[in-house]
């Protein structure tokens, strides 16, 4: 019995140690490949908010390691590789599974002489699809708390509720600028922008010019409107029209005051800037949205000395317009002066909820930085997507 | 019906568009992919149509009514009508049926692109330059201290974009950089923020069925 | 170069000339050139789309399909949306060809189904695609955190310092364009701050957009003496 | 002086002085050292940075004639710079109108790539290095569908070849093989990138712009969501001073030629801008 003991220990050890002093010439100087630490707490799993045919890979970093082989195991029952990580990572992903077939995972640390160490197996994971993706609830979460607070506002408004809109600093100058126009005798020129009826630029436009057309009514003082846009110009003459109407004077409204131009920009500029000198209207508006033709109608409108009101929100126009207008109405101060004015609800709502979203933004950034700088806590992850 | 089908179908399909992101399942990947490869796709080239039937329409009318510059509209249909035949015709490649050169002269349509559309479109905007010197000199006033200031940024960053700018001073550049880094990128970031509520605001009014001025009424 | 190059080259030449006369003043050959650009763009957009999208995505796979029907009869995958050859490929077709009663009197309205159909799904991709693709990256990179000062291969105390000079002028652009309070007191301030970055931004666009227009003239210009006169090389 | 009359001055005399101060330089030219602006060699580090042998760079441009001057030069100097690390590029335009410009650009380079190449090695072949899928409507479509198949929404090239056919195209999917996606443009596709195509897709975007746009993409080139970017005809400059400095592959550079003209023309702009104002001022002192 013991003799038998013998015999295997030396069959087993004997090969052992007879390989290792036959290597041991080749590898002189070389120490021998150290036992590897094997990767412990490797945990697969179905990779979350995705569409199926993944399983994520997961384990404790092995410290001095160079890279990590990922092994799935196969029908056969052995393993083979299905992906490698890098020495930094933890985790890693095998896009290439069937849905609903159980797999086992192992990982092997690699070290830099390829000496191996190998983790125990996983339990089985399966993969499936999903129906939402969690990485996103951030983004569900801030769309759904914004479509509260708009429909919130505007159904305030619309019950009649008083909401504060501050003064912004061209709209004062409206009634001034009509008025000089009727002094003088000459007429108002409002040019609805060069966009199409599809931007917000326009459909704030047109409210404005609803307003002042109004006023131009009231005042009896002939306007004049050129457009660039077929359809926008279909919409303008009806909201003239409307206005003159509101005033109490629909039998003033001359419907050859609006009117469409031409569709190429250059060509629409050009032909307003030939009726600027040749009618010198006393004050020009020019709000909506802007193309580089812009340059040309607020250069010629300057030159010919009426009192220029501009408003967009094409933030590339805005620099030659302040410069080169009397009154600019800033990017978003477009969109609040047609709210302030029209006192439309859905503008009105639409405005505060947009109002309350900057409010949200400047308290978070406020107390995302303090709290970072004071406590060195990273607060940005809130803000984090599947992207960054 | 008139506004309430058009209506639904804004509505479905928005709600179809907005929930794709959030949906990772193959079977909302793969009803999008169908929407967007085929439906999106054909709808977007007919939409050419609105647009070119507009503007042929009209000036088809002013031929007919010889209003005035009606022989203006005799170059653009003609231009149209060329392109387009040599075109479907002779192929964009030049696989078509139609022979597309005369010895040397050749007159396939990306000939005709590069030869006549490239001269005349960069053309027209080249003009842009000469109306922002006569602009400079006649009516960019620095009216109030907010402009001055705008100015004065101007200035700085026109001499730091151009090679004389760091012959003057090395500094130049750096500060034109510092410029567009620091300031610049925080008024554009806030701006940013603030149109892209407006604008979200007005996307979600739409999707809503509350904003219909896309329906092409003033109500 | 071929003769038909040179008289290509011309005709570049003189059409370039007939814009340029513009600056001169509005007239007929600035006009003519303007119609042309616009026939032409157009003649040569409606080609490239026929033979690259309507031909390949509709005609084609529906084509395919009547042939095969032909052939083997209507089989199921026939009606198969995915399918290469499909019967159904028509309805986007025709929901397209809706443009058309845009111009027919009485069936105007027809138009908005496809512009519905288009408008909705964009406006529904846009929604969350503004919030993860721009409101919160950009939020986040606002935030400032202690590795702005120091601590990280991009951090120093200049960094710092810009990144606090970012969020100043964030924060001041906000409280600029905030309605709902009159603007007195802290939030005059703010505003102030907010409109000298809005000044200082702007005055980048203008000097950005001075770049653009030059370029667009140096080019013209450099096609003249490069390719039409051959003076410079 | 008389500084009312200054500034009545016929418009025209205005455009003969900037048609002067841009065409002279253009004739006698100055070479002057452009400077390199970080979101440049930011950009430039990001195409260095793909791995020929991994992936791809996607080419996707918008730009239509009208901007031709700003952002061909682009085009011309990121195709310069692949062809010479035989980096493989795919091109696709989102625009109609400015699809044949991308066949110009390309062919362009090719030519001059293989006006010295000796063996069919150093040639730059068409569907080995170089694919242009050409234009599908509208840009949302291609930009949202590559993430799932190039294939699917690009059966066909430019040409018209089958994309099975071209070699390029039996290694590449989807944006998992595309290093970087520049865009280039006289619009904002870069940023539809960013928000439709990183986000979901995770792959990384550069911008080139022409200088109207590009002061509104400073925050997210801060924010790391454009790797880099060419800011106007300078960036497009900036750039080919790097790629001749690094691989000197010669070839006519548009933009850089273009750099005296623009201090030319800059300068007299700033002059012009404070004769107006001196003008405005003292006029509106007298009255």
């Amino acid at each position: 019995m013991r003799s038998m003991l013998i015999c295997c220990v030396l069959l087993l050890v004997g090969p052992a140690w007879l390989a290792a002093n036959a290597q041991s010439p080749d590898a002189a100087g070389v120490p021998p490949p150290l036992p590897f630490t094997a990767p412990t707490q490797v945990v697969a799993k179905d990779t979350p908010s995705d569409g199926g045919h993944a399983i994520t890979i997961e384990w404790a970093a092995v410290p001095g390691v160079d890279h990590y082989r990922i092994e799935r195991q196969g029908e056969d029952g052995d393993f083979a590789e299905v992906t490698t990580a890098g020495r930094l990572e933890t985790s890693a992903e095998d896009s290439g599974v069937e849905n609903d077939i159980p797999y086992r995972y192992r990982v092997v640390a690699v070290g830099p002489a390829g000496e191996e160490g190998v983790s125990s197996e996983t339990a089985p994971a399966m993969s499936g699809p999903q129906w939402f993706n969690l990485e996103l609830l951030g983004v569900a979460i801030a769309i759904v708390a914004f479509v509260a607070l708009v429909s919130w506002y505007i159904r305030r408004a619309r019950r009649g509720d008083d909401l504060f809109v501050r003064r912004i600093a061209g709209l004062e100058a409206v009634d001034e600028a009509v008025g000089r126009a009727t002094e003088m005798g000459r007429s108002v020129l409002y040019i609805p922008g060069t966009g199409y009826i599809s931007d917000i630029g326009t459909i704030a436009s047109l409210n404005l010019l609803s307003e002042i057309a109004k006023r131009t009514a009231e005042y009896g003082t002939p306007i004049n409107v050129p457009n660039r846009d077929p359809v926008v110009f279909t919409v303008a003459r009806e909201v003239v029209k409307g206005a003159y109407a509101a005033a109490g004077r629909p039998d003033a409204f001359n419907p050859e005051s609006v009117y469409f131009v031409v569709e190429n920009g250059l060509a629409y500029a050009a032909a307003v800037s030939g009726i600027m000198v040749r009618e010198k209207p006393a004050t020009n508006f020019l709000m909506g949205p802007f193309y580089a033709e812009s340059l040309i109608l607020a250069e010629t409108g300057a030159m010919t000395g009426a009192i220029q009101i501009a408003g967009t929100d094409s933030t590339s126009q805005l620099p030659f317009f302040i410069v080169a207008c009397d009154y600019t109405l800033i990017g978003e101060e477009l969109y609040a002066a047609s709210a302030y004015l029209s006192r439309e609800p859905l503008m009105l709502g639409a405005l505060k909820g947009q109002d309350m979203g900057k409010l949200f933004f400047m308290v978070l950034l406020t107390v995302g930085t303090l709290l970072a700088l004071a406590t060195g806590l990273d607060v940005r992850w809130i803000l984090s997507t599947s992207g960054y | 019906m008139r506004d309430k089908l058009p209506l639904g179908l804004l509505i479905l399909m928005g709600v179809l568009g907005l929930t794709s992101r959030f949906i990772p399942h193959p079977v909302g990947e793969g009803m999008n992919a169908y929407l967007r490869d085929t439906l999106l796709r054909i709808i977007s080239a007919f939409a050419l149509i609105l647009g070119l039937g507009n503007l042929l329409l009209r000036h088809t009318h002013k031929l007919e009514h010889k209003e005035p510059g009606w022989p203006h509209s005799i170059a653009l249909i003609a231009g149209f009508v060329v392109t387009a035949v040599i075109g479907l015709l002779g192929g964009v490649s030049g696989e078509g049926p139609l022979p597309t050169a005369i010895g040397s002269f050749k007159f396939d349509i990306t000939t005709i692109y590069n030869r006549v559309l490239i001269p005349l479109g960069a053309t027209m905007f080249s003009l842009l330059a000469f109306y922002m010197a006569s602009a400079a000199y006649r009516s960019f006033r620095a009216k109030s201290w907010l402009a001055a200031l705008l100015l004065i940024s101007a200035f700085v960053v026109m001499l730091g974009q151009v090679p004389l700018g760091g012959q003057i001073s090395p500094i130049i550049p750096q500060i034109s950089q510092w410029i567009m880094e620091v300031p610049n990128t925080a008024a554009k970031r806030g701006i940013e923020l603030g149109i892209t509520l407006g604008v979200l605001a007005t996307t979600l009014k739409i999707l809503a069925g509350i904003e219909r001025s896309w329906l092409g009424s003033s109500k | 170069m071929t003769l038909g190059d040179t008289i290509w080259i011309w005709i570049g030449a003189l059409l370039t000339f007939a814009m340029l006369s513009f600056l001169y003043k509005d007239n007929p050959l600035y006009r003519f050139g303007e119609h042309l650009f616009v026939g032409v763009s157009n003649g040569w957009s409606l080609a490239f789309m026929y033979s690259r999208v309507i031909k390949p995505v509709m005609i084609q796979p529906f084509g395919e399909a009547c042939r095969i029907a032909g052939h083997e009869g209507l089989k199921p995958e026939l009606f198969n949306p995915v399918a290469h050859a499909n019967f159904l490929v028509i309805i986007p077709g025709l929901i397209g060809c809706l443009y058309f009663t845009r111009f027919i009197t009485g069936m105007t309205w027809l138009v908005r189904i496809p512009i519905g159909i288009f408008m909705g799904y964009y406006a529904g991709l846009a929604v969350p695609a503004t919030f993860e693709g721009s409101v919160f990256p950009q939020m986040k990179d606002t935030i400032i955190t202690r590795g702005y000062f120091a601590g990280t291969p991009t951090g120093s105390l200049w960094a710092g310092i810009c990144a606090l000079i970012i969020l100043v002028g964030v924060l001041g652009t906000l409280t600029y364009f905030y309605f709902s309070k009159e603007h007195k007191g802290p939030l005059q301030w703010g505003s102030r701050v907010g409109i000298v970055f809005v000044m200082i931004g702007f005055g980048a666009s203008f000097g950005f957009t001075v770049m653009a227009r030059v370029s667009l003239a140096i080019g013209r210009f450099a096609f003249l003496l490069h390719d039409w006169l051959r003076v410079i090389s | 002086m008389n500084w009312a009359k200054l500034t009545q001055i016929d418009r025209r005399i205005i455009f003969i002085t900037v048609g002067l101060a841009i065409l002279i330089p253009l004739i006698f030219p100055i070479r002057m050292p452009v400077g390199t602006q970080r979101v440049t060699k930011h950009l430039f580090q990001a195409v260095e940075e793909i791995d020929p042998q991994e992936q791809v760079l996607l080419l996707s441009c918008d730009y239509a004639p009208q901007t031709e001057a700003e952002n061909q030069p682009m085009t011309v100097a990121v195709l310069r710079h692949c062809f010479a690390r035989r980096l493989p590029v795919l091109i696709n335009a989102l625009y109609v109108e400015g699809a044949p410009l991308l066949d110009l650009a390309m062919h362009q380079v090719m030519d001059e790539f293989n006006a010295h190449a000796k063996a069919n090695a150093d040639s730059i072949l068409y569907g080995r290095d170089v694919v242009y899928l050409g234009w599908q409507p509208p840009p949302i479509v291609p930009i949202l569908s590559m993430g799932r198949s190039i294939k699917g929404i690009y059966p066909v090239d430019y040409y018209l070849t089958p994309m099975d056919s071209l070699p390029l195209m039996t290694g590449v999917h989807n944006y998992d093989q595309v290093g970087l996606v520049l865009a280039i443009t006289p619009l904002a596709s870069p940023l539809w990138y960013v928000m439709y195509a990183r986000t979901k897709f995770g792959v990384k975007v550069g911008a080139g712009c022409t200088a109207v746009c590009a002061p509104d993409f400073y925050p997210y080139c801060r924010s790391g969501q454009l790797l880099g970017m060419m800011a106007g005809m300078k960036g497009a400059a900036e750039y080919e001073e790097l790629v001749e400095n690094e691989y000197h592959p010669g070839g006519r550079r548009r933009a850089t030629e273009g750099m005296a003209s623009q201090s030319a023309a800059h300068l007299l702009m700033m002059f012009f801008v404070i004769i107006g104002n001196i003008a405005y001022f003292s006029t509106r002192r007298k009255s």
